[in-house]
């Protein structure tokens, strides 16, 4: 929106509303980012600050709750002002799951390093990573941008980060069936982890119909 | 259904025909007041129009210095030299009795006018000049047919005779009809055809200048007071009363009150505009002070309210912001009570104001009389040239009141608003 | 689909020579609250005011196009503009009591236009009006006292009991709770509800929450044109219109 | 100007406290009767002599004897006029205030008219058919009296013709009235013997009985202002009226004078006494004032100028009857004595 | 703010002024008023039917018909200003409410001045009018119904009385009116109610107190007015309600008897200042009357 509000502080609240977003997005991020790369090479001084991360997620998470509510009792938001109040709420919430998402994934972690590890299905769930951190910061930037294009973008990626999940599950059955390996652990907790950035992924995707929603008033979970 | 004509119902026709008659008593009403006007007005104006004119009658006078003694004018007796010219222009009148008739054709201010004209022009003096003279009002009034000559002359001003010298002097050239101006610039006179209005005039406008000035600030700082800032109780109720009482007072008392506080104890010159204007604030404000709280209360209290809230004083809530928006309405109080004292005579009777007065007075001390007085005068005089010197002064008094009305319809138009 | 009550085509508003409105098409359904919101001199008085030709007491008002109810012409020269507002009735932005006693007040209307022959049945109507006006148990005791010793609020749905004793079609509000404070909106905007069952309500309103709690229908006006007219709904969460958008979230447009 | 009028005004409001310029010019109040006459002689005066006009007030003889008698100085007037005689009453009030010396003059008669419109026909009246048509009780006849029965003038007399008695006069607070009361009234009531006789035995009841009119609405009190009367009985040719003899010279044309006792109300016949209904109309100078206000003597001279109040003066075209001669003669030779009165 | 307080009493003293012309007049007529009563009872004046001061020319005879009775002369100012007032009420009334609800603002602006010269035409006309034109008309109509009228009646002075105070109530009462909140206008107009049923019912009632004001003023300048009566009504006191007889009023008496050629000592001329006082204690009985019902208007429907 180029106009700005009669009532400047409207603008600034708002302003501030998407900021936190973006902090919690950003904290996010990195939470599934070094939860990844905690798969591999386990830091347990890492797990605990991923895990300690996620209380100021939670935080934030409330902040944006109040501070919506503040806005709706002080401004009364209409039409795409309400839904630019009321989108952080839920946004902050997806967030907040994929934040619970990293945690599991970070102690997931702990439990892998403990057994060898099934190298390809690890390749498998890093580029599932990369995948759903391109999509979280591509969601991030069509909620900065009210870009919908980007948010579809992100939406359709989605899918793929699906097929990535049925691809891994469908290896690590392969593997089971075809050796009674002792590491069968290993790969249960990598299909949960796969299982982990599929829901982020399916979050991102979320998010990205608020994105949508935002700018349009229309709401794509009847529809997609 | 909605039915939106006349058939829904509603008593409609009923209503309409009650409406239609309720904007025709209006118009009636309105259309009644406004034909008495132009009857009273019409038929003043009829009356006044002999006046605009007057007779002259051109005199051949002897000013020999035989006659007039060049060296001191002033002390000849120009009423003999106009007699015997006239008698030298109708050498067959011998009775007494006519003779008299003849004089009484140049008014008695011809023998004055000469005077006048004399010092003026000493170059007349030495011959014999041919001048115009006011003619005397009976000559005026058969010139103009207001003389029925079909009457047996015992009962008419003019004599077969004077009629006979009038025809002569016409059809010899020695009558003309000229503007009266005198009308306008001089004073009183117990002689119709010389009688002039500028002394009431001067004299009403002295004593409304000072009638005004005393009346609208007393008369409004009396509205104000009562409407603003009065407590509620039993004085103000009292001034209350007193003042919707004294507007029922009959003015005449306001006379009397006049002659004992303002000439008896104040000792102010009797007759003089001065006293004459005080006498009339007094009659008139008490309508200016109920007319002022009549529109001090049509202010929205809003107005001042808000002055209130933005820390004005209770004072210059009053004067800065419902002062102004009251002002048209005050101002038609004041036109009315100015209005009724314009046309007041009987208060004027008490401090000697109905008086006879020639002299143009200059300063509001000087005895003057008032446009009403005037009419009041001149209508009970016998001379029958008076009835249109009368109807004539009632047009200078309605003037008078129609440019005070003006000025008032000019600041009212300035001010009003409806809220 | 219920055909509209009143319907608007083509109108223009002009007072002298500046025009106040620009080809407005409208239609208000019956039994509906149809809010018109839009900034100050946008029109939506003047058009709320044209349906009842009140405009009319204004000399330089004129009206053209084509503005109907129920299919009549309120400006057809065989229209009788008493019929026209005893049947469209109005509610004002200050309360405005007569100086005249409660029960006076709620009568007028039933005196003028000789609605209750009998005294009876005057006395019923009034109660009946306050009664839906929802005044009646704070005023039953005191029918006599003048309009204006009421409260505000109380005042304002006095006018409401007065406009509906001639049991009106349509009722016309123009910012009828500007005037009030919130508890006594509340019971005004209440009343509108519950008033909807009978009448076709068309209120102006400033207050965009107003508009959006009680009316199903809303128009926007700018400028003198209708922008946008649709259900309420949509109108203030998603309107089509970038300016109707401006308006109702308070941006500078 | 107005602006201007104003501080005028107010100028003049301040100087208030200040002592009032001296009086420069004679004072005249008085009767409305004497008004035109003393008016004229005061024009003629002040245009024909160095000094200011006099100011003449129309008061009324009552209202212009009480204020000429509230004191000596310049605050109170220096001459007023009357219509009838002082009465001892005024001239002790007058002493009592310190104005001693009055000088009275009297300049001359003033006829009452008993007029109607020249439409109807003229009328021969006498003293008594006036007394028996106005009265308010006339003797019945045994020497006692009924309220007043006539309501046509043929009842009064059978030579007058059948017409309704309808009589606009002076109300009674006029000179007039009190003048046409004693002269007219009184002059029929005596016509009757046993009434002449009451004169004698009890007065009060005689005055009551002759000068009292009647009330029913034949006697109609139209106010003072005489050119009404005359416009009225032009309206209505049935009435009569009861005016000052200058009216009916300057209204000949529309009204007509009825003859009382004979005798036509005309200028000859009232200046010679003849005319019954005719009253001396006079003026009263304050003494004291000689000397102190310019030009009292002077106008004392005027007026009393054979030019002014004699038969051919201009006074009597204004339709004052003169004195006679010799009366004349006595009364300026008062005057430049400066007699004061003496009652 | 002793600026405000110099202010206020400055303001107060110009209202005080009211009691002090109300003082000055009631000593002025006190005095002589006492002299009267020596002459004449109290008694006899206040109820005596009679007024004839004609009897009491002479000392001795002072009041002794009762010839001082006001009542006839009450009778006589009541009925010429109800009549007055009957003819000034409708007709400046509705004028007012013409000129204010249903003229153009361009005809009001003309036809309001217009209609106060009628207030400036000095009363002399109006007595001429009324004595000379409308008199003989009254009298030649009632005369083609067989009614015997005299030429001078309560009537003619009356109506044309009352044309003269028509102004005086249009012009205030229209100010009035015009002060009406269009508020109440519209809301009348709203409900349905016709242009002259919103006037009837609504705005006249609203504007009742300023008009009964006007009416007030209209009412105290018709028993205050002396000329017209004086020259159109006759002065014969007569106990009357005929408006077609001739009447006096309390005004042209005292008039005529301080401008009369009387005694300025006699009963007859200390009677006008009796009766200046009688006037001045009725019309402030009046008024104290008038106040208290204005008032409990007020304070019911402010």
């Amino acid at each position: 929106m180029e106009n700005t509000h009669i009532v400047k502080k409207f603008d600034k609240n708002l302003d501030k509303l998407k900021a936190r977003i973006l902090e919690m997005g950003e904290l996010v991020l990195h939470q599934v980012e070094d939860a990844t790369a905690m798969l591999g090479a386990f830091d347990p001084v890492e797990v605990d600050r991923i895990l300690q991360l996620d209380l100021t997620v939670n935080g934030l998470h409330k902040e944006v709750h109040d501070r919506a509510e503040l806005l709706i009792t002080r401004r009364q938001p209409l039409a795409v002002d309400l839904r630019q109040t009321l989108a952080p709420i839920n946004i902050a919430g997806e967030l907040e799951r994929i934040g619970d998402h990293a945690k599991s994934t970070a102690k997931r972690g702990r439990i892998l390093c403990r057994s060898s590890t099934e190298e390809t299905v690890l390749e498998m769930i890093r580029q599932m990573s990369t995948k759903v951190q391109e999509m979280l910061f591509d969601v991030l930037i069509a909620y900065t941008n009210d870009d919908i294009e980007l948010a579809a973008k992100v939406r359709m990626q989605d899918k793929e980060v699906d097929t990535l999940n049925k691809n891994l599950v469908k290896s690590v059955i392969n593997i089971l069936d075809s050796q009674a390996s002792g590491n069968s652990e290993s790969l249960i907790q990598l299909t949960l982890v796969s299982r982990n950035f599929e829901r982020i992924g399916d979050h991102a995707c979320n998010i990205a119909r608020y994105v949508h929603q935002i700018s349009t008033g229309e709401d794509l979970k009847a529809s997609i | 259904m909605i039915d939106l004509t006349k058939k829904a119902g509603f008593g409609l026709d009923q209503r309409h025909r009650a409406e239609q008659r309720f904007q025709w008593a209006g118009k009636l009403a309105i259309a009644t007041s406004l034909l008495f006007l132009l009857v009273m007005v019409g038929s003043i104006v009829t009356d006044a129009s002999g006046v605009l004119r007057q007779t002259q009658i051109a005199v051949d006078l002897d000013l020999g210095p035989e006659n007039v003694n060049p060296s001191n004018p002033q002390a000849a007796s120009y009423g003999r030299i106009v007699k015997s010219s006239l008698r030298d222009m109708f050498p067959e009148v011998t009775r007494r009795k006519d003779k008299k008739r003849l004089y009484n054709l140049v008014s008695p201010e011809g023998s004055f006018e000469i005077a006048a004209m004399v010092t003026d022009n000493p170059a007349l003096l030495g011959s014999v000049q041919t001048l115009w003279l006011t003619a005397s009002d009976d000559l005026d009034l058969f010139l103009r047919g207001k003389v029925d000559i079909s009457l047996p002359p015992k009962q008419r001003r003019i004599s077969d005779a004077e009629i006979t010298w009038i025809k002569i002097l016409e059809d010899g050239g020695q009558l003309r009809r000229v503007a009266n101006w005198g009308f306008l610039s001089s004073g009183d006179s117990r002689e119709p055809e010389i009688a002039g209005i500028l002394s009431a005039l001067i004299g009403s406008a002295f004593s409304l200048a000072v009638c005004f000035a005393l009346s609208f600030p007393i008369g409004i700082g009396a509205a104000i007071y009562l409407e603003e800032f009065a407590p509620a109780n039993r004085i103000s109720d009292l001034i209350e009363v007193n003042i919707n009482n004294l507007a029922a007072v009959p003015s005449i008392v306001f006379g009397l009150l006049g002659l004992s506080v303002f000439l008896g104890v104040m000792g102010l010159p009797r007759s003089s505009p001065l006293v004459g204007g005080m006498v009339l604030a007094l009659m008139t404000l008490p309508t200016i002070i109920i007319a002022a709280r009549a529109a001090l209360r049509s202010v929205p209290p809003s107005f001042k309210e808000a002055a209130l809230a933005l820390g004005a004083s209770p004072v210059q809530a009053v004067f800065h912001h419902v002062f102004p928006v009251a002002m048209p309405g005050m101002l038609t109080g004041a036109i009315v009570g100015m209005a009724q004292a314009l046309g007041e005579t009987a208060p004027l009777l008490m401090i000697g104001m109905v008086a006879f007065i020639v002299d143009i007075p200059d300063s509001v001390l000087e005895p003057a009389t008032a446009l009403p007085v005037q009419i009041f005068l001149w209508a009970d005089s016998p001379e029958r040239a008076f009835t249109e010197k009368t109807a004539a002064a009632i047009i200078v008094l309605l003037i008078f009141l129609i440019c005070m009305n003006l000025i008032a319809i000019l600041l009212r138009r300035k001010l009003e608003q409806r809220f | 689909m219920v055909d509209p009550i009143i319907s608007a085509r083509g109108v223009d508003i002009f007072y002298d020579t500046k025009q106040a409105l620009f080809d407005v098409d409208l239609d208000i359904l019956p039994n509906k609250v149809t809010a018109l919101i839009g900034p100050s001199g946008c029109g939506k008085s003047t058009f709320l005011r044209a349906i009842n030709r009140m405009n009319d007491l204004i000399p330089s008002c004129r009206v053209s196009g084509s503005l109907t109810i129920d299919g009549q012409d309120i400006y057809d020269p065989a229209v009788d503009v008493v019929a026209l507002r005893a049947q469209v009735g109005m509610v004002f932005q200050k309360p405005n009591p007569f100086p005249k006693s409660i029960f006076e007040n709620v009568a007028y209307g039933l005196k003028i236009h000789k609605l209750s022959p009998s005294k009876s049945e005057l006395q019923d109507r009034v109660e009946w009006s306050l009664q839906n006006a929802g005044l009646w148990n704070e005023v039953s005791d005191r029918l006599d006292q003048p309009g204006n010793s009421l409260s505000g609020g109380q005042q304002q749905r006095l006018c409401i009991a007065r406009a509906i004793a001639v049991q009106p079609k349509v009722i016309l509000m123009d910012e009828p709770c500007s005037a009030l404070d919130p508890i006594a909106t509340a019971v005004v905007e209440d009343l509108i509800d519950s008033l909807r069952k009978e009448y076709t309500i068309v209120i102006v309103t400033h207050s965009m929450q107003q508009a959006a709690r009680i009316s199903q229908r809303t128009a926007f006006f700018h400028l003198g044109t209708l922008v946008e007219f649709g259900d309420t709904k949509t109108i203030f969460t998603t309107p089509k219109d970038e300016r109707t958008q401006n308006y109702i979230t308070g941006r500078i447009g | 100007m107005s602006i201007r009028l104003t501080t005028t005004a107010a100028v003049a409001l301040l100087t208030v406290a200040a002592p009032a310029l001296a009086r420069d010019q004679i004072n005249i109040v008085g009767s409305s009767t004497v008004f035109p006459f003393s008016t004229t002689v005061a024009e003629r005066f002040g245009k024909s002599t160095n000094f200011k006009t006099p100011v003449v007030e129309s008061t009324g003889s009552g209202g212009g004897l009480k204020l000429f008698c509230a004191g000596v100085g310049e605050k109170f007037p220096d001459i007023t006029n009357a219509s009838r005689r002082i009465k001892s009453s005024e001239v002790e009030r007058c002493a009592t205030n310190g104005v001693k010396d009055i000088v009275e003059v009297m300049i001359g008669f003033d006829g009452i008219a008993f007029a109607n419109s020249t439409q109807a026909a003229q009328m021969s009246l006498s003293l008594r058919d006036i007394f028996l048509a106005l009265a308010k009780n006339v003797p019945n006849g045994d020497g006692t009296t009924q309220p007043n029965p006539y309501s046509t003038w043929n009842q009064v007399n059978p030579e007058l013709p059948e017409v309704k008695i309808e009589v606009l006069g002076p109300p009674p607070t006029s000179g007039t009235r009190d003048a046409f009361a004693e002269l007219a009234m009184e002059g029929g009531c005596k016509s009757f013997d046993w009434i002449k006789a009451l004169k004698k035995s009890d007065k009060p009841a005689y005055k009551s009985l002759c000068h009292t009119l009647r009330e029913d609405g034949a006697y109609i009190e139209a106010g003072e202002n005489d050119n009404l009367i005359v416009q009225k009985l032009q309206a209505n040719s049935a009435a009569f009226g009861i005016f000052g003899y200058s009216f009916l010279e300057q209204n000949s044309d529309v009204v007509q004078g009825s003859t009382v006792n004979g005798v036509a109300p005309e200028f000859e016949e009232i200046a010679g006494g003849n005319y019954p209904i005719a009253r001396s109309l006079y003026f009263y100078v304050k003494k004291a004032h000689i000397g102190m206000i310019p030009g009292i003597q002077e106008f004392l001279g005027e007026f009393t100028a054979e030019d002014t109040w004699g038969d051919e003066g201009y006074l009597a075209d204004k339709g004052l009857i003169p004195l006679s001669t010799s009366e004349r003669k006595v009364w300026a030779d008062k005057i430049d004595a400066l007699i004061p009165l003496d009652m | 703010m002793w600026l405000d307080r110099i202010v206020i009493v400055l303001l107060a003293a110009a209202a005080g002024m009211a009691i002090l012309v109300t003082l000055g007049i009631v000593l002025s007529l006190v005095f002589e008023t006492m002299q009267f009563f020596e002459k004449v009872p109290v008694s006899d004046f206040l109820f005596g039917l009679k007024w004839s001061p004609q009897t009491a020319i002479r000392a001795d005879q002072v009041g002794a018909e009762g010839s001082f009775g006001i009542l006839p002369l009450i009778n006589g100012t009541l009925l010429i200003s109800a009549i007055a007032m009957a003819v000034a009420t409708p007709l400046g009334l509705t004028s007012a409410v013409y000129l204010s609800e249903y003229s153009s603002k361009s005809a009001r602006a003309w036809i309001k001045p217009a209609l106060e010269i009628l207030a400036g035409i000095p009363t002399v006309v109006y007595g001429f009018f009324a004595a000379l034109t409308l008199a003989p008309f009254i009298r030649m109509t009632g005369g083609q119904f067989g009614l015997e009228i005299a030429s001078e009646s309560a009537l003619a002075a009356g109506i044309v009385m009352g044309i003269m105070i028509v102004p005086l109530i249009s012009s205030l009462s229209d100010d009035v009116i015009n002060a009406v909140p269009q508020s109440l206008r519209d809301a009348s107009l709203g409900l349905g109610a016709t242009q002259s049923e919103t006037i009837r019912r609504v705005v006249l009632p609203a504007a009742l107190p300023g008009i009964s004001g006007s009416l007030l003023l209209a009412a105290s300048r018709a028993i205050g007015e002396t000329m017209i009566v004086l020259m159109a009504a006759g002065m014969a006191a007569k106990l009357s309600l005929n408006p077609l007889d001739a009447v006096t009023t309390i005004t042209v008496q005292i008039v005529a008897l301080l401008t009369g050629d009387q005694e300025f000592d006699s009963a007859k001329t200390l009677s006008a200042f009796a009766l200046g006082l009688f006037l001045f204690v009725i019309t402030l009985c009046i008024n104290v009357v008038a106040l208290g019902i204005v008032r409990k208007y007020q304070e019911h429907y402010d």
